[in-house]
């Protein structure tokens, strides 16, 4: 299944785009989208712990399963003011 | 009024909410320093949010603001992009009959979205390096 | 910037105060109500003011305000003369380095100069009645 | 000796005008100056309790003794904002 990913400020960074489609297997979760991301990218492991997730713009735990065209954004600690 | 933008804000559009019967209005607005935290000069400030997601934060924060605080109005607009020394990030203006209420959920709204709302600051300094900043 | 005016308060002028090291500004607006605190329609306010004294009222109530909650520059102005509902009669704003001490000094002068400033109101009804109003 | 007087709001409009001239005797004090003005005014009798005085400016109690040329202000109880 295809599904969406959004990363934002140092997560974007380390990623290089915005966003992208991943293709994962039916039943992944969101655990699996992470990996999959962090596969090669030995920066994002260190930001793993800091990292929070929301899946269609709700916050999920990494453990949350994924659906066939869900938006899931990786979003670093908050700044914002 | 909820809003991310790009452009300077303008609180003229903000002040909008305020109602007939409101007789208070307070208002805060987030300016870029000239200096971070730890005191490095900064030339200015980039700010990214996940809109939708930050817009409707704010619509959440403004609501819990009324179950506390009692009728009271908000808007609450974020700027995005670069911003220099002295430009204004963020705006927050609620608007109640009495100032008790006014002040007690303007503070309330900065305070939840510094700490929840999906948006991000990333501090440039004048020595050409840049940081993000995290809650 | 400390002052009794006759016309329309322009919020910008007050924001001149804001300095190059603030980064949070709160603002204070009191705005004409269409109702009394009884209920009954209201059409208008006259305020006048014992200017010289109430001026110096504001220069210390801004002074108490950077000894309780340091460094924190204000503006207080009030207006004076009839009023229609909608119209700003007091427009106080606050900037520091960080937005808790200027949530408290906005805070502190409304409050102060709600209960020393030598103003004063009269509620103009739609009855055609008025009342002078005292703390 | 010659007193300025103010007078505010309630107190203005049972006085008649803003400000004016009183003659008082040397030693006089600020309730002197107040007794002058509420002799034939039934009104002020009301409004003394509620009263506050000051003297070129400042707050000052009501048995503050007058010297010539002092602005005494009559405040009723205050309501800006």
């Amino acid at each position: 299944m295809t599904i969406r990913v959004l990363a934002f400020a140092r997560l974007r960074e380390i990623l290089g785009v915005p966003e992208a489609d991943l293709e994962l297997p039916t039943g992944a979760r969101v655990a699996d989208a992470w990996a999959a991301l962090a596969r090669g990218r030995a920066a994002l492991e260190f930001e793993r712990s800091s990292t929070r997730a929301a899946c269609n713009g709700s916050i999920v735990p990494f453990d949350a399963p994924l659906r066939e065209g869900d938006e899931v954004a990786f979003l670093p600690p908050v700044g914002g003011g | 009024m909820f809003a991310i933008v790009r452009d300077p804000i303008d609180l003229r559009e903000l002040e909008c909410i305020v109602r007939p019967g409101d007789g208070g209005v307070a208002t805060f607005l987030g300016v870029v320093r000239e200096t971070a935290g730890d005191g490095r000069p900064v030339t200015g400030l980039f700010y990214e949010a996940f809109e939708a997601m930050a817009v409707h934060e704010f619509e959440t924060i403004a609501g819990e603001a009324r179950e506390r605080f009692g009728d009271v109005k908000l808007a609450i607009v974020h700027r995005v992009g670069e911003l220099r020394v002295g430009e204004i990030s963020v705006a927050i203006v609620a608007a109640a009959a009495h100032r008790a209420a006014a002040f007690d959920a303007c503070r309330y709204a900065i305070d939840e979205l510094k700490s929840r709302a999906a948006i991000w600051k990333q501090e440039r300094y004048a020595d050409g390096n840049a940081a993000w900043i995290g809650a």
